[in-house]
């Protein structure tokens, strides 16, 4: 691989934007995620020649074009694809995966699932708008039941995915889940996602001006996010709304919130656990949603130390190689040859 | 009493067919008889044929499987149209094959499997053995097969249903006694598979061989022997292959010959499997392979390597190219190098799995939505597998593109003795890669090739972006009218500029004539056969083979011209009649047989015979 | 001053373009400035253009849609091959759009978008309205919409950004002046689209249209008026329609003739999605839609529709026709009907998404791997499509066959005036049904169209079942070789027997000639226009249209040997020539563009000529 | 639709017995399941007409072949979509789709997602027996790592896919668990899958002889399984071993075993819930595996009440007909029709 490094600690956000005009709509959440992306990126002390971003087909997707990096703009819904190959061909690059919502649940949840559950360590970052954008505004699977679009005139009938549970239905390593309007919180999510060796799965809540305006405005408002949003933070306890005065508790295996953390002192609130092993943790979390709960942001899940599978392939060959790699002419010649003279 | 040695028969060549239950162990044994054949130093091809189920129920038609070979002191071409000898282990084995040999053929019978359920699984209504003309129609041998296996284990350990599981092993000593074959072969084999791991199997199965092999000598009905002497072949070392093996060196070795990893990506699926298999042992060798969840992830898998600098290759048949068309269209318009084997199978749908067939090469040529023009080149035998694995690599690696290479479940299972080719006088094979000296512009192309140059994801300076969408040559996404055609007509010249790069036709026979065969894929060997025949009973017939059937070598068109008849016989429809007749405008006879298995050479024979005058 | 009316001038038809950003309203005025034109009696053709991003950056080339639409007294067949008129909202729709303008066409302007920074990011480095010679070139008129349009509104409450967004219906009601355009279907729209929710944009339309149009009426500079009087068209009720809507009709009516409900499976994709969205909308006639969560799962559920008895239909455009073909194959060895439409955009790959392209043609014939050959139609105009949907329904149920009806971007998104049937008229669709009286054999053919019939699950007695194995006529999987060919022939001999139902073909003009066009698809228009211009000027020339692309009508050859030459143009590289030439060894001349763009006329009468004596 | 009932009550298993030579292996688990769905079907209460079989391709998937009902054997992967189509077309059809691990979880995971979370009721019975047979013997998304399998001479190195997790994480409405070599369990749990209304998940663990032979072995064979398989039944606690001394209670979010269930009097052991709508509880059961829990059979978790896709769609379409059908004509017309006259 001829891979050689550059200064990788003098890169800016600069050496990351490309010299295209980005043809987004104005006011499109996907140009704050770029923005985010294009911060975070240089502050990973990684070359920049070994970015690779690899996407599907959606407004979403068109991602790479604008990111001055290796980037590579599939079909639909098959990105998880390429960028295993990507990987496998080369574990050194640190390769980024954007899809959507119809990228990667609909017509791509199946290369999803298998790469989350191959463990490739590859950052997935999913724009959640929950609609179809650039097909001009049809249900995705993950609208909410009822909703009135083009395709769906009388209100749409299937139950939504919810991504995190997909993931942890996958056994995703790496599980978080932030928002385009949280400049801070999103890069603080994709360091934690690139430092996740692993798949690294984000599912990015993204507002579509056009065709699914303000769906996320009830939870990301100025004024009701702070009782609308719970950021999760490894070891404390799970505490949201003004002054931190409620909190979630387990009851039974479900949860429930409590209105005021003072007297409790917080001790039996959830202590949030995103390294339990046991999904079950992480699949509470996942249940909690608008408007009975409040949506939690933040990283759900994060195992480590489960080998990512372009090492264990790695690892085979060189396992198979330790005393010298195999003669070209040997394996042709094969075991069971005959001679014939002349 | 004569010594056996007095008996031999001297012959050219001879076809043997074994056929029992999928559990009996036939494509064992016609393994070992061909690899036995070969040490004799005989040119051989060999027909495997088994059914869809793995194990379908034992004793019935449905789940015969069978194993024929073709041996000889000549150029063997076929597995031969019929048999000399049939070996059947049971009813349903006989029914199914009978009626393929000739009258006076050598018929090996297991008796003790002639019992009344046996029979009636079969659809006998009576034992055929008690039936005085069929009797007299074959040279008929009754072998009490289980007996005789028991008895010759007797003094060893292993239990009774082991013991009679080695029986085909008997069968297949018994046909050595006939052939003359050498045992060494087998009894190496034996042991090199179970001395260690189940020694007493491996000591059980060399008994039984040979007590087959000496109660043909000591058996009186054994009266024909026959001794095929060895093939006049080019000196130098040799090995039996198969095609798919062939086709899981040849990538190894153009891989290595490219000085780039190999990547394949593949899914399980008849008759493609052996490659993944075949690739996955060969860590040793650096190759990397990935069991993907389906074709289209396997296809996307294998791009993205290609975008990472790999040598990336796939392999599937008909339904898993279905599901690869949409990738392989991204793989066209991004002009990344990456090569698809379709390993044919009998369709349309899921069809005949087990069975061949040469139906996908329109689709080969057409699947995708748009002008999407690729390399399709196909393999005609199953050591040119190897061959065109290098040409298929050289084609993507040469000009960016992705190429489909055809193989078919007839060549890819069937095998043959192969030279082995001195690594050092592979040629290389060149890369269109980027100098991190010059400035890269995506879609430069080179005018001797229109192949654009590679950057890999790693190299400094060099990051770019590419995709599905339409581009200028900077690779910025264009909807511009005159880039779209211009582009569209660039990728359809580099396509066919490859023409230039193609050697001349290699004609069997003069040049001028009454009728011209054209063949491609795996009717090769039946298709030369009959024509050699032809030519010396003084017909005006020649043929020619096509390994590229996109873009056809720039001589065709002058040597079709050559001919007052074209005949095209193939394992489908009429799909390179069609493609011919599209390309020169001028007609052909199409000759299309449909039954999932290879054409014989007298079919050949007997429908030329109808177009000459 | 002289009154308006003394200066109307009296054309036969008239080409209008409006460009603007995306976020314009382009499309919008330009079916609004349909409608009115239709309603006038005018016969109309119309062609949207717009970028495959929903609002690239304001102000950018990359954001500049368009809408055409030609109007006249006479058969309109196209919508023009240059404007004579064209409305310009910014610098980028100007630079885009002007180069088709030709010396002296009328160009309105509006000049408050000519802002440095607007002229920048259209790449201008001056203002173009300051060059004289630009000035000179046109019958250039230089509207201050933003202001004129806010003026108009200063009475309303409107907040000042939503007034600046009406500037698009200013525009509007200036042009239906300079065309003596009638206002009220126009007003009619907007009080059925926003008079109950959002009364105020209503009324503020109506206020800004009727501004416009008075401006003209009061200016001096719009000293043009032209007057295009009713075209000479049969009596009876007409509408506009697209051709996506045709389809949606067309669907429903022959569903509704074969007395089976409609089920529709499809997942979005431009320019499909309309006749998804369309279908939607009609559950009061008992439609059922299904977004899938892809193109393979939209076609798997349609064959299980279609399983149960329902009649099902897909649609979706090239990539989504990759994903299809391995449950095609599945369609076609099953003998399953099922209707799917492929409305082509450009390719390969995701190509050019927005424009079109007839470039899916060898992908329809030969996607599916091994023998699977099936109908394939194409529509020729917008209307055309309602009945293409009629007959590729007819094709299906009478053949239980799988079938792919082809259309395009351009007449998808086209608009033309239609006849609307009476719907007691159109033709009843005969299913081939079981019946519960007389043994079901699966497979078993009607003598005259080879169909098998159809049991639907739920019928008592007729239990059965089917899959992608090859099967005998019992609909036992069959690995038999010879079972294998027959039913390949049959399946094969059943599509081509098609033909014997189709009407023979429909020459326009004389039946010998120098030159014979052959079209398909949505070349239609052009093609006609030049033919009759041609002949008109009396040239030996004719031209067929082929509904039916595979088979082709039985009387196809003979046609075509009346003439001296053929030609065949096409918006790909040749596809239906290729098939031609297969088909009839035949020589023809391609024509081919691929620039993402209709023919012109124009183009086509000058590329006629050079084959003409 | 052409529906009229047969006498159903008279069904025997017979009924359901195809003339067809059943072609799997000798010894297959398959003639197993085979043999309870048609000791099912007959006590149903169903028509036989009234039985649709889709299956995708594999050795599982010939079931439709041998059942003597109407069958759909489709394309490898893809039977979820035809089953859909069949149900949506006739809602009164009893659909039941049989897959494997391969055709299911592999190349079809994607569609069993969607046809999970759309709930329509339609029963899927996956036998897994965790290797690809119809392919000769290579590894599937659920044969354990480390598997060595034509295709793995080294060893797997992806992770499995856990059937149960994933289609939790798919939000089934009814998942479940038997084994090929429990006849009864295997009727019970096909009666239970029909009776849900919604998607019923059946997870089969099928012993294939010839290429994975005895895996399930360990928790299954006459010595091992009262230790190794714990029974689920609602409302009771979660017990197993001889004599029941063996239980599951809970550790934090956790499960642990307790060794003897005497003292405790089983108060503090989990209690069977599965109709629990948290998805965290039947996490929790679907992490219990071997060699460290006893592997649960039976329903893990069923939520009644969940509208079907099939009956939404069905209730928009009549809703929008309460006043009548449309008229094709007027469709036809449209609003802006215009009328030329001679
Ligand atoms: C095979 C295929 N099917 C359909 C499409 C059309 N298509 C393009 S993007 C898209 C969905 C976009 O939705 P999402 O992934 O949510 O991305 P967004 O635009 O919302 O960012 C679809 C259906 C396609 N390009 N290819
Ligand atoms: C598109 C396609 N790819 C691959 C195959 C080959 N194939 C047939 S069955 C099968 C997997 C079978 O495994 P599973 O689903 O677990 O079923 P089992 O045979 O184990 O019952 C595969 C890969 C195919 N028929 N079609
Ligand atoms: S359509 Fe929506 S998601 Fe797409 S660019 Fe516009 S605002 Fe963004
Ligand atoms: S291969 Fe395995 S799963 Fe397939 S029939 Fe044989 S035993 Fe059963
Ligand atoms: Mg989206
Ligand atoms: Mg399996």
């Amino acid at each position: 691989m001829i891979t050689t490094k550059t200064e990788e600690s003098n890169l800016t956000k600069k050496d990351f934007v490309t010299t295209n005009d980005v043809r987004w709509c104005p006011g499109c959440g996907d140009y704050a995620i770029l923005n985010a992306v294009q911060r975070t990126m240089p502050e990973l002390g990684i070359a920049k020649e070994k970015f690779v971003i690899v996407s599907g087909i959606g407004c979403s997707s068109r991602f790479p074009y604008y990111m001055n990096t290796y980037g590579f703009h599939t079909i639909h819904g098959r990105a998880p694809a390429v960028a295993t190959g990507v990987k496998v061909a080369n574990p050194e690059l640190s390769v980024w995966l954007i899809t959507g919502d119809g990228d990667g649940l609909s017509i791509g949840g199946n290369h999803l699932l298998h790469l989350l559950r191959r463990n490739l360590d590859i950052n997935v970052l999913l724009f959640n708008n929950q609609i179809y954008g650039l097909t001009k505004g049809q249900y995705s699977p993950t609208s909410e039941v009822g909703k009135k679009t083009k395709s769906t005139p009388s209100g749409s009938v299937d139950y939504p995915v919810n991504p995190i549970l997909f993931a942890l239905g996958a056994e995703a390593t790496f599980v978080a889940r932030t928002v385009d309007s949280d400049q801070k919180h999103m890069i603080e999510t994709f360091k934690a996602a690139q430092a996740h060796k692993g798949t690294s799965f984000v599912e990015v809540l993204q507002n579509c001006v056009i065709f699914n305006n303000k769906t996320f405005d009830p939870i990301t408002n100025r004024e009701n996010k702070v009782d609308q949003l719970l950021y999760l933070q490894e070891g404390k306890s799970l505490v949201f709304g003004q002054n931190s005065d409620k909190g979630i508790r387990l009851n039974g295996l479900d949860v429930e919130i409590v209105e005021s953390t003072k007297g409790t002192n917080g001790s039996e609130l959830l202590i949030h656990q995103p390294r339990n092993s046991n999904p079950a943790y992480a699949t509470l979390l996942s249940q909690m949603t608008y408007p009975n709960f409040p949506t939690p942001m933040g990283i759900f899940r994060q195992l480590e130390g489960k080998e990512t599978y372009e090492d264990s392939i790695v690892e085979q060959i060189e396992t198979s190689q330790k005393n010298g790699e195999g003669s070209l002419q040997e394996l042709l010649t094969g075991k069971n040859s005959w001679l014939v003279e002349d | 009493m004569k010594t056996s040695a007095d008996l031999f028969e001297e012959i050219e060549s001879a076809v043997v067919r074994f056929a029992g239950d999928s559990g009996d162990g036939m494509q064992t044994i016609g393994e070992r008889f061909t690899d036995s054949s070969a040490f004799a130093g005989n040119d051989i091809a060999t027909l495997p044929d088994y059914p869809a189920e793995i194990r379908a129920p034992a004793g019935t038609l449905a789940g015969v499987s069978g194993f024929q070979l073709q041996f000889g002191n000549r150029r063997i071409l076929t597995p031969g149209d019929q048999p000399d000898a049939l070996v059947a282990m049971n009813p349903a084995a006989l029914k199914a094959n009978i009626a393929d040999l000739p009258e006076g053929g050598m018929l090996v019978i297991n008796v003790d499997s002639f019992k009344k359920m046996n029979l009636s699984k079969a659809g006998y209504s009576s034992n055929p053995l008690e039936d005085i003309d069929f009797r007299k129609k074959y040279h008929l041998i009754e072998l009490d097969l289980t007996s005789l296996t028991k008895e010759a284990l007797s003094d060893t350990a292993l239990k009774p249903s082991e013991k009679v599981r080695c029986k085909n092993f008997f069968a297949l000593g018994f046909m050595y006694f006939v052939y003359g074959r050498p045992l060494e072969p087998t009894l190496k084999f034996f042991k090199e598979k179970w001395a260690k791991c189940m020694p007493q199997l491996a000591e059980a199965n060399s008994i039984v061989l040979k007590a087959g092999y000496h109660l043909g000598d000591t058996m009186e009905t054994a009266r024909n022997r026959y001794q095929i002497s060895k093939a006049p072949v080019k000196s130098g070392l040799y090995r039996k292959i198969s095609g798919n093996e062939a086709m899981v060196y040849g990538l190894v070795a153009a891989a290595s010959r490219a000085k780039r990893n190999l990547l394949y990506a593949g899914y399980p699926i008849t008759p493609a499997s052996p490659i993944l298999e075949g690739l996955s042992v060969l860590k040793k060798h650096g190759v990397k392979t990935l069991q993907a969840e389906d074709e289209i992830s396997a296809m996307g898998m294998a791009l993205g390597a290609s975008f990472a600098g790999d040598l990336a290759v796939v392999a599937t048949s008909g339904p898993g190219m279905c599901l690869k068309s949409e990738f392989i269209g991204l793989a066209s318009i991004t002009e990344l190098p990456v090569v698809i084997v379709d390993v044919q199978r009998g369709g349309p749908s899921t069809g005949l799995p087990t069975k061949t067939e040469q139906s996908d090469l329109l689709q080969s040529l057409y699947s995708r939505h748009g002008d999407c023009p690729l390399p399709v080149i196909a393999a005609h035998s199953p050591s040119d597998c190897f061959d065109c694995a290098l040409e298929a690599v050289r084609l993507a690696l040469t000009y960016m593109t992705p190429v489909i290479l055809l193989s078919d479940l007839y060549i890819a299972n069937g095998s043959e003795p192969w030279k082995i080719p001195n690594v050092c006088e592979i040629p290389e094979i060149e890369n269109s890669f980027a100098d991190t000296e010059e400035e890269f512009v995506v879609y430069r192309r080179n005018p001797e090739t229109l192949a654009r140059k590679q950057a890999i994801p790693g190299q400094i300076g060099l990051e770019h972006r590419i995709g599905g969408l339409e581009k200028d040559e900077d690779g910025e996404v264009s909807y511009d009218p005159e880039n779209h055609e211009k582009m569209t007509q660039l990728r359809a010249s580099k396509i066919n500029g490859i023409s230039k790069s193609l050697p001349s036709i290699n004609l069997e026979g003069p040049c001028h004539g009454d009728l011209l065969v054209i063949g491609w894929g795996g009717t090769y060997g039946a298709i030369c056969s009959a024509i050699k025949n032809m030519r010396e009973e003084g017909f005006s017939i020649s043929s020619l083979h096509l390994r590229h059937l996109n873009p056809f070598p720039k001589d065709l068109e002058k040597v079709m011209n050559g001919f007052d008849k074209i005949i095209v016989p193939e394992l489908n429809l009429g799909q390179l009649s069609t493609v011919l007749q599209s390309t020169f405008s001028k007609k052909v006879i199409s000759y299309s047989k449909i039954q999932g298995k290879p054409f014989k050479v007298s079919e050949l024979k007997e429908e030329f015979l109808k177009h000459l005058p």
